[in-house]
């Protein structure tokens, strides 16, 4: 037909995209829609009532969680997630990832750089895995510039969604699926799933031994029970609790995996249908590229499907939320008191074999807590469930702070350990005894002096392309 | 022949069959015209409300965006070829009159499998120029199939008969408008011919 | 033809129905359909994973309800509620309303019969409403004798939906609101409210001394806190704790409260949507008045809205379900334990003082359980509003056996109180100490002479209609 020959002439491809092309810009010339609309979660102004893409300071909002994480990196500084764009800079910008001086320098491995970049698959695919996972972070400091983009989710031959992440593969592989036979809707999610997924680093893999190799712990399946199970199976302890002493669990946003057991996951709806829905421009219809809270496009997304007013759209979100982290901000404040409350106990010369089942519970209290927590949208997207959670989540803790009751006043301690003064950030991090200044200087230094030379060595490479 | 000669039953069962077969032949057409079958086989939206059990798909449709464009046979009825558009129609009339006198209807009717697929390939038909991108059509795999695999109304939920479905769900059920709505009152209308006529002649 | 006749046909009134006609057959002559459909509540036989108009003893089920109501009659039998029909049955039968000899007899007060007859508005239009509420409820008994029906919710000359529950007025007026304003949707909703609500008996109400008035109390609003903070302003106490001597709230059925705070209640769907589904039958649309578990009848009720298969939609119910009442469950552990501990500590000599603050922890955890509990529904109805109340419930329970726990130590006790053994109804009745031979004969008792008199005057009265 006339406007099919029409395609064909009229739209040769602008320009050719080599396998994992890591520039965006270049998938752009051929495709502007997207690419424009891409370009769009540089934006960093909105603000909902407890999300958006504006820059948030966890920490300052919330000083509880320097106590929670006393002892491990989040509490150097942890944001509220931002636009894809930004995953580079904020990566570089995170006091957690220290100030490197050289390629064998910082806190951090080179796997921290796996969600952050469309350079990654290409690496991958040049290097190997086992080496891509190598070494400290600064290693990869100018292979890595490009922020998320088109090839961490498209084939350039095809532009079908593909799944660039090994971990997601082999997490299917290991639960016996198969992901290449995910049906579009699913991919549809799963190109989320990515990313968007509860993580640890597993050294232990028989054939990458000392590597820190991404894993997503899903072989027993996906509940906060599930990946607890798996967790305590293999033995994993992402740090020691700074004052409590207890060997804790970090819970990564477990956004696909909460998402499923929502009713919107249940029904087949996909995580792009609300934060990539169809946009119909000059009448025709493409995906929205700008990835955001849906709440700064209800129009597109929700009501689409539903004829609701906005505000009401938006109201419903809150009320859900509001009601989630009410009770979420309670177990902040009662795992605070159990750290300290343990604390006290080792102070006063508590035995490993008393604080055994305290600092057991403290673990599964504060993972409840955390796969709740950095969930981001959990509370929208499957709040019955994380409702059970927090539920369990302060049963388990309050449970454990009966023990300490007991173990308290049987170390001959009578009244009420206090809570910490910790109404801010700085006197919150204060109390943890954080070197704030000196983290700071550091990474000031790594900004203007190791960075800049990354990003000039890797244009340099990307001019030879 | 001799299976013909099969069906011949023995001579002293053949008036009781005669009598059987014709009144099934007269069950037959009085269903069909009680449930003015032959109607189906026109395109008039009208005549599937005939059927008072299709009110509220009537009452719903006429009231929405697809009003003025789509017709119930344009979304109902294949249209990609006419023999099979009018063996469809006579399948789904038989269907219908049948499931309709034996007063089978549930009170929430839902579209059989075969029906779905007529249906998503006439949105298609209309919109595949507004939901593909002839562009990118030659530059993405998949791209028309990722694009109409779903069925559209799982999004919009709203075209073109609401989110409410219920033989209930419509206030004067078993009515349609025009039966019950005199716009122009037949004594008036009986008056006003005349001039009618003489505005029509003048205009010619 | 016939079909198309009765399309047209219209109604005409078979008898004449007077005001507040109790007998519900009379309504019948008119309105054959809703009549047939009504008298369908008398069956018995759906159970559904929950819920069901089955005979479900609650205690036999769960005997830990014993424990969380001794001292109160619903330790002594409670059930799970059936259909309209049993109203009046179910009420004689239960050991709860005990074995009266005569009309000034047994454990219960006449307001007990409000919301389980159309004899109700009858006899308060007859007597006032004061007269009514006063005396035993063996007082009424040969009044009271047609079960939930016609005269309940419809005005006999329009068949209008109508309010005949002077609580439900009152609450509306006394929040500023007129109840006659509701538009037909809302009446939908609120003929249930007449009695799907939670209410106490007010003996102080200046007009009413001494007289177990029936009041909603909504003043302060309708949730779980705004009716906590109703009762503790007027110092409200339901029954005392044999065990913990904890002054207790009983909450029952706050059925229209949650559901409000649902998101089917937001968007207008109203109770009669689900459990009265509209009919279509011969060319006549009519109310299903078969008022039942939805789970018993999904293609007429929510397959109008939605289009899942009925398997799904009930998958969807039960997950809710299975996600409130785990944690519902525990929380009863939990205040088990607190009972008991508490028992424990008066037994170790406590005082007034020490126990104060802890009593009232207890009344406020059980109070959140029960409202959670006693919201039948509740869990499908609003399951992340029930989620947040069944979390604060943990949270202060367990904030309470904290208190406990150092106060048994401080009153020289080391271990841990056991857990009773309360696996059968019987051992956890004997548990308590309740006399249930005696309470058993005394209703075989009552059931065998008193009752039988009192239909049989009511039959003699009814004749004269
Ligand atoms: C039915 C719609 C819907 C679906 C499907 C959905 N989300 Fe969301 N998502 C939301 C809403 C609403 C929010 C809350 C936004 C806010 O509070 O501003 C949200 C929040 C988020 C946030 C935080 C956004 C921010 O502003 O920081 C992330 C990240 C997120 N979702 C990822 C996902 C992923 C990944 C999936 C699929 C696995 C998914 N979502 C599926 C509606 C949805
Ligand atoms: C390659 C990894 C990766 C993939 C794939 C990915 N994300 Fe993200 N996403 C991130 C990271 C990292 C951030 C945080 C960036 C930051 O804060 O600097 C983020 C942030 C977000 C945000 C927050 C935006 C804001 O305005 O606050 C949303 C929403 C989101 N992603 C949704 C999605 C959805 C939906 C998909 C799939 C269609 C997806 N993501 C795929 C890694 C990924
Ligand atoms: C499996 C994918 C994945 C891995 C591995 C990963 N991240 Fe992220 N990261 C994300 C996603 C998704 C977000 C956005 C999450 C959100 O807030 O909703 C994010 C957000 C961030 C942010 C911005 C918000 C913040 O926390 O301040 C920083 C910084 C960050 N990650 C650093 C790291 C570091 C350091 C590591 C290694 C220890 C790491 N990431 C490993 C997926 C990942
Ligand atoms: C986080 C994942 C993700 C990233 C990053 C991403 N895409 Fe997509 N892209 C999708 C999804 C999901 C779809 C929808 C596919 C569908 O349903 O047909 C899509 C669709 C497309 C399509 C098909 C046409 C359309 O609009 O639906 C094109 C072309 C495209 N993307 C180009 C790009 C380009 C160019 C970039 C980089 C600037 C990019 N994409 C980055 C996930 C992504
Ligand atoms: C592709 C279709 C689709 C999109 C897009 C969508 N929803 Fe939904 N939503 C559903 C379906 C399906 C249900 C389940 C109820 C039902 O079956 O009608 C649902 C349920 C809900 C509910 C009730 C459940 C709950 O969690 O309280 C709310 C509220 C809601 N959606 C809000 C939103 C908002 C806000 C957005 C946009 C951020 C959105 N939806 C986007 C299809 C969608
Ligand atoms: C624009 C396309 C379109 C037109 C025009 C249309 N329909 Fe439909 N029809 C649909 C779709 C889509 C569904 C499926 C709705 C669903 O499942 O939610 C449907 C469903 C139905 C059903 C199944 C019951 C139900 O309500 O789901 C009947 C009966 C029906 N239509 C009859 C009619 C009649 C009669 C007309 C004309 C008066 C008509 N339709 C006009 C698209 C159309
Ligand atoms: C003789 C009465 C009658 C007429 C006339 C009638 N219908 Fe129906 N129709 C029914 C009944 C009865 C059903 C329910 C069948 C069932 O679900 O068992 C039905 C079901 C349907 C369905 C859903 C079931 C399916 O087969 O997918 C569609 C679509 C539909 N009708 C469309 C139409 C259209 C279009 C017309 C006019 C061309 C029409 N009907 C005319 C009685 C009628
Ligand atoms: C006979 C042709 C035809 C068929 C069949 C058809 N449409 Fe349409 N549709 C149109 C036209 C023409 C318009 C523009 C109407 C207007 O501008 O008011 C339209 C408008 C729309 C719109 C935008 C307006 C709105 O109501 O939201 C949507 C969405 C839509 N159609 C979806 C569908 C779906 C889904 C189907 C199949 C169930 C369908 N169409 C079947 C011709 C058709
Ligand atoms: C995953 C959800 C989804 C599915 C499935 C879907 N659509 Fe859409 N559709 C949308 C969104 C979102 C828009 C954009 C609305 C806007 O831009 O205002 C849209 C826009 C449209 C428009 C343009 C409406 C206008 O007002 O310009 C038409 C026509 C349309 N869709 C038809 C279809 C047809 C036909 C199908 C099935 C082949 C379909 N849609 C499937 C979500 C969907
Ligand atoms: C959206 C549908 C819906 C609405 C609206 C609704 N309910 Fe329900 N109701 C249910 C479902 C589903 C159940 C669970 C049934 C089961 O577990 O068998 C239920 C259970 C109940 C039960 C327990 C039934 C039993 O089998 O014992 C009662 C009583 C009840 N609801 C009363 C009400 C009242 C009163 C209202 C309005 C204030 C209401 N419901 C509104 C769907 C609804
Ligand atoms: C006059 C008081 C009263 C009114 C009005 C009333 N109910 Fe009830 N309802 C009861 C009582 C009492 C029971 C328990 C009967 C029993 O167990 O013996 C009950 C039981 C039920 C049950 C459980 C049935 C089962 O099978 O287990 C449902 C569902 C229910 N009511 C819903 C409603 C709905 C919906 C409305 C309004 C349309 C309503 N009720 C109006 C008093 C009332
Ligand atoms: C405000 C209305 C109202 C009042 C007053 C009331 N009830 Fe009920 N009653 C109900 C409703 C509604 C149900 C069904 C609740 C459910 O289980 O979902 C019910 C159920 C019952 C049942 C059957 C289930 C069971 O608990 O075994 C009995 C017996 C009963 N009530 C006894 C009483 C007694 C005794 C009193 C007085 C102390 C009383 N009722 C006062 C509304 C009321
Ligand atoms: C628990 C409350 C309740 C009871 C008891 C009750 N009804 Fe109804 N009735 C309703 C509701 C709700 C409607 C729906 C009103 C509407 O939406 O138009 C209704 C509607 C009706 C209608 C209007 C036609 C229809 O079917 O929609 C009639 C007639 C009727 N009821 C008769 C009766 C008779 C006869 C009885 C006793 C056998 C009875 N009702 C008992 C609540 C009740
Ligand atoms: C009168 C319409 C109506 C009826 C009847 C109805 N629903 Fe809904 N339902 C809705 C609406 C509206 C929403 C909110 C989401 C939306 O806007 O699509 C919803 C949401 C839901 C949700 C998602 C929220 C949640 O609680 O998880 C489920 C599940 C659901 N309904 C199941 C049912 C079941 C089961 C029944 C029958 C017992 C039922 N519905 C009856 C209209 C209805
Ligand atoms: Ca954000
Ligand atoms: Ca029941």
């Amino acid at each position: 037909t006339e406007r099919k020959m029409e395609a064909k002439f009229a739209y040769t491809p602008m320009v050719e995209i080599k396998k994992l092309e890591p520039r965006n810009e270049v998938w752009g010339e051929n495709f502007p829609r997207e690419f424009q609309s891409w370009s769009k979660t540089e934006q960093s102004d909105f603000k909902s009532k407890y999300n958006g893409s504006a820059e948030i300071d966890m920490l300052e909002v919330d000083p509880r969680l320097v106590v929670l994480w006393a002892g491990y990196g989040f509490a150097k500084d942890y944001n509220q997630s931002r636009g894809h764009q930004h995953a580079i800079d904020d990566l570089s910008n995170s006091l957690r990832t220290g100030g490197p001086t050289g390629p064998n320098d910082g806190p951090m491995p080179s796997t921290c750089w796996t969600c952050k970049s469309p350079d990654v698959p290409r690496l991958i695919n040049e290097i190997g895995v086992n080496e891509y996972y190598s070494g400290k972070w600064a290693s990869k400091g100018e292979e890595i510039v490009n922020s998320i983009g088109c090839a961490n989710c498209h084939s350039e031959k095809s532009m079908k969604l593909t799944i660039t992440q090994p971990a997601l593969i082999e997490a299917f592989a290991r639960q016996g699926k198969d992901i290449t036979k995910a049906s579009h809707n699913e991919m549809r999610s799963l190109v989320c799933a990515q990313c968007h997924s509860e993580y640890y680093f597993n050294k232990n893999l028989p054939e990458s031994k000392g590597i820190p190799y991404l894993v997503f712990p899903w072989d027993e399946g996906q509940t906060v029970e599930d990946m607890e199970k798996y967790y305590d199976n293999v033995g994993h302890v992402d740090w020691t609790h700074k004052i409590s002493k207890a060997k804790m669990l970090k819970a990564q946003h477990p956004g696909y995996e909460v998402f499923k057991m929502g009713i919107h996951g249940q029904r087949g709806v996909s995580c792009s249908d609300c934060h990539m829905p169809y946009k119909t421009e000059g009448g025709q219809k493409f995906t929205d590229h700008h990835i955001q809270s849906p709440l700064n496009n209800v129009a597109n997304s929700c009501q689409v499907c539903h004829r609701e007013e906005k505000e009401e759209l938006i109201k419903n979100v809150f009320d859900n939320q509001d009601r989630i982290i009410e009770n979420r901000d309670q177990l902040e404040r009662l795992l605070v008191r159990a750290h300290v409350e343990a604390g006290k106990c080792w102070e006063l010369g508590a035995t490993e074999a008393q604080m055994k089942d305290i600092l057991h519970g403290i673990r599964l209290g504060q993972w409840r807590w955390d796969y709740a927590a950095a969930s981001h949208g959990g509370s929208f997207h499957a709040p019955v469930e994380l409702g059970r959670v927090i539920g369990k989540g302060i049963d388990i803790t309050q449970e454990t702070r009966i023990k300490l009751a007991k173990l308290l006043m049987t170390l001959g301690f009578n009244g009420d350990v206090p809570y910490p003064a910790i109404e801010t950030k700085e006197a919150a991090q204060k109390f943890i005894g954080l070197p704030m200044e000196k983290l700071e200087a550091e990474k000031e230094k790594f900004l203007k002096e190791l960075r800049p030379k990354w990003q000039e060595a890797a244009k340099k490479r990307e001019a030879t392309y | 022949m001799s299976i013909f000669k099969k069906l011949i039953p023995p001579p002293e069962w053949r008036l009781p069959v005669l009598i059987l077969m014709g009144a099934m032949t007269g069950l037959t057409l009085y269903a069909l015209i009680e449930s003015k079958a032959v109607s189906y086989l026109s395109d008039d939206p009208k005549t599937c409300a005939n059927c008072h059990v299709m009110t509220p798909q009537y009452a719903t449709w006429q009231n929405s965006s697809h009003r003025e464009w789509a017709s119930c046979n344009d979304c109902h009825v294949p249209q990609d070829n006419v023999f099979k558009k009018y063996l469809f129609k006579a399948k789904d009339g038989m269907y219908h009159a049948s499931v309709f006198l034996t007063r089978g209807e549930p009170e929430v009717i839902r579209m059989k499998e075969a029906g779905v697929e007529v249906v998503q390939s006439n949105c298609i038909r209309c919109h595949e120029d507004q939901v593909t991108d002839a562009r990118l059509s030659g530059l993405v795999e998949d791209h028309k199939e990722n694009r109409t695999e779903r069925k559209c109304w799982t999004c919009h939920q709203e075209v073109p008969h609401g989110s409410i479905h219920s033989l209930s769900s419509v206030k004067y059920y078993g009515k349609i408008d025009e039966e019950h709505q005199e716009t122009v009152p037949a004594w008036l209308s009986k008056y006003l011919k005349e001039s009618d006529n003489q505005k029509n002649k003048k205009d010619e």
